[in-house]
C-alpha cells in the first residue's frame, strides 16, 4: 500500500490517525502540507520517525522547497513526481486528507 | 462477483459542517450499482456521520439519515467502522444507525466494528481506494 | 499501466488541484495511459472557462483542457456540478458534464485511481 | 448596532455559508444594520447566478440575492473572483462585483465584524 | 471577547490552539462541527472542561441536534442564532476556523 | 492614526497547500492603505508563511516572499508571531524572514515574537478580527 498524506501534522490529525492503518512495508508519501511532517525537531518529529521504524516514507521534493524545509528527519526520502508515478505503479494508494 | 474489482471508498470527515459525506453516499450507491465489490469504512470524524438520531431539519439542509438507512438496499452490505474512532468519541455499537435488514432474519444491520489492523488488511486487498 | 484521477477541490484555493496536473503529466512521460479525470465535490470548479487569473499565474483550466485535448477524458460531475453552479456553458473545450456512472466506468477500465482533494 | 459579515467558503461545501446566512437573518430579527456582506476566497462561490441545486433543497445564491435586495451591500472581491471565475454575469441580482477596498470601508463604517469560513 | 470555533476537535487541532488565547471572561462559542467538542466522555472533552474553568462556553442548539449530540459536557450553555448575535453585540469576535 | 479603528488580521494556516494566506496579504496590504490601525499576527501554521528560504518556483506558483518582504513598504509594520507555534516547529527568531528596514538605523526588521497571553491581550483591544 501507498499511503498519501498532504495536511499539515500541527493543525490536523491526519498523520497520526494514518499511522494506525500503516503496514509494515507500507510507503507513505508526503506532499502538499505534509511534508511539515518530514522536518527534525518539531512538537510532531515523532511521528514520522514513528512510521519511518515500519516502513518507506517520502517527501515531495517541490513542496519542500516551496516550504523552505531542508533540516529533515534522518531517512526520509525525496521524491518528485516521476518517483511519485512509480510508486503509483507499484502500489495501490490511499489518499489521508 | 468474485471477478469484480474491489474497491474501497473510506470516509473521515464528520457530517454536516461540510458536504463530503453526503455526496460521498452518492458515490457509494452509484459504484455498487455498477457491481464493483464496494466495501465502505468510516473511520476518524467519518463515524460520526453513522450517529442514531442525527436531526438536521432546524439547521434547513437535507440530512442522509434515511439513505444511511437503504444502505443495503443499495447493494452497499460491507459496512465498517474503525473501532478505535468510536472509542475516541464515546461512542458504542448501539449508537449507530441501522443499514438495512438481514434478507434472512429481517433483523437491522448495523454496520460492522473492526480492529485498524483488520481494516488495513481490508485496505491491502483492494484495487481502488477512494478518500471521499 | 492505467490511470484515473478524481480531483476533490477547487483551483488555486488548494494545491490538491496543481499536485494532481503535475502527476498526471509525469504519467504521461513515463508512458502510461489516463484513462479519465474526473471532478468531484468542489472539484467542478477546476474546469470553468469563467476563470481569469493574473497574467504572470497559471492558468489551471486551461492546462485541464490541454490535457483533454490529448484524448483524455475529462468528466465533471452532474450533481455536484449543478449546485455549484458550473453548467455545460462555462466548460473549457475538451471537458463533459456527466453522471457518477462515468467515474464508475472510469474504476472498471483502470489498473489504479489516485485521489487528490482537500 | 451595524455589523459587516466576511465569508470566505462555498456554498453547500461548507456549511460557513449557512451559520452566515442564518446569523444575519438573526441580526436583522434583533433590530441591527447590516452593513455588507464581503464575499472573499472560494466564498465568491456563494453568489453564482448558474448554481441549481436540487428542488428539495435551499438555493443559497438566491438566498443572498434576497439579503441584498433588503438595501443590504453585497460585494463579492474582484480578485478573488477573477482566478475562481465569478464574473458580473454570473452574479445573482443585488450583489456585485469590487475590490478589496470595499471591505475596508465596511469595516470603517461597522461596529462589528463576523468571520464566516472554513 | 467571543471566540468562534467551527472544527472537530478530533481532527483539527483548532480547539486546544484556541484556549491559549482565551482570557478569563472570554466568551467560547462552538457552532458546525465545533460542537462535537461539548460532548462528554470523549477523548478531547477535557478541553471543553478546561475552558469552562475560565468562562462560559455555548453550542449551537442546531448543529448539536443535526449531528445528534445530547449527552453534554456540564455547564456547556446551549445558543441559538439570536443568542449568537447578543453575544455579538457584547463582544468583538475572533473566528477559530 | 490614534483614532483610527483597530483591526487583527490574524494567520493560522500554512503557506501554500492553500491560498489562504497568499489572499491574506492583499487584504492586509489594502487595510493598512485605508489608514485602519491593523495588527497582523501569525499564529499556529501561520508561522510556517514567514520562513526563510522558501521557494516555489518549482511548484509552479507565485510565492509571496517578496510580499512579506515588503509589509513595512505597504504599512504593515505590526507583525506579530506566537512563540509557542514557533517553537512547536522547531523555529527561532532567525528563522523568520525580514519585513522591511527600520526607517532610522536602516537596519533589517523582523516581526515580533509574543507570548500567548500578550497576544490575547492585544486582540481584546481590537475593534474587528479577521482570521483569513
Amino acid at each position: 500500500m501507498l499511503h498519501t498524506l498532504n495536511k499539515s501534522p500541527f493543525s490536523h490529525t491526519s498523520l497520526e490517525n494514518c499511522l494506525r492503518f500503516i503496514k509494515p512495508d507500507d510507503v507513505l508519501l508526503l506532499l502538499e502540507d505534509g511534508v511539515y511532517a518530514a522536518t527534525r525537531g518539531t512538537s510532531r518529529s515523532h511521528l514520522i520517525e514513528q512510521a519511518l521504524q515500519n516502513g518507506h516514507v517520502f517527501a515531495m521534493q517541490a513542496d519542500l522547497k516551496a516550504r523552505g524545509l531542508t533540516d529533515l528527519i534522518d531517512g526520509v526520502q525525496l521524491a518528485d513526481y516521476d518517483k511519485f508515478v512509480e510508486l503509483l505503479e507499484q502500489h495501490s494508494s490511499h489518499a489521508w486528507r | 462477483m468474485s471477478d469484480a474489482k474491489k474497491v474501497m471508498i473510506t470516509v473521515r470527515k464528520p457530517p454536516h459542517g461540510s458536504i463530503y459525506v453526503h455526496e460521498a453516499i452518492e458515490v457509494m450507491f452509484i459504484v455498487a450499482s455498477f457491481g464493483l465489490d464496494l466495501s465502505v469504512v468510516f473511520i476518524d470524524d467519518g463515524v460520526l456521520a453513522l450517529k442514531t438520531g442525527q436531526d438536521t431539519k432546524e439547521l434547513g439542509i437535507k440530512g442522509f439519515m434515511a439513505s444511511i438507512g437503504a444502505f443495503m438496499d443499495f447493494e452497499v452490505t460491507k459496512v465498517y467502522v474503525d473501532r478505535q474512532s468510536l472509542e475516541d468519541r464515546n461512542m458504542s455499537e448501539a449508537d449507530l444507525a441501522f443499514i438495512g435488514e438481514d434478507e434472512t432474519t429481517e433483523q437491522p444491520v448495523r454496520p460492522t466494528i473492526l480492529d485498524s489492523s483488520a481494516i488495513a488488511a481490508l485496505m491491502a486487498e483492494q484495487q481502488s481506494l477512494m478518500a471521499l | 499501466m492505467k490511470f484515473t484521477l478524481l480531483i476533490l477541490d477547487g483551483p488555486y484555493n488548494h494545491a490538491a488541484s496543481d499536485s494532481a496536473y503535475q502527476t498526471a503529466q509525469a504519467m504521461l512521460r513515463r508512458g502510461h495511459d489516463i484513462r479519465g479525470v474526473f471532478f468531484y465535490h468542489d472539484g467542478v470548479y477546476n474546469v470553468s472557462n469563467a476563470s481569469d487569473p493574473p497574467q504572470d499565474d497559471r492558468n489551471i483550466p486551461q492546462r485541464w483542457s490541454a490535457l483533454g485535448a490529448q484524448n483524455i477524458d475529462m468528466v465533471v460531475c452532474i450533481a455536484a456540478a449543478k449546485r455549484r453552479g458550473i453548467t455545460n456553458e462555462l466548460l473549457v473545450p475538451n471537458t463533459r458534464i456527466s453522471g457518477l456512472g462515468q467515474l464508475a466506468t472510469m474504476i472498471i477500465e483502470s489498473d489504479r485511481l489516485v485521489v487528490f482533494g482537500d
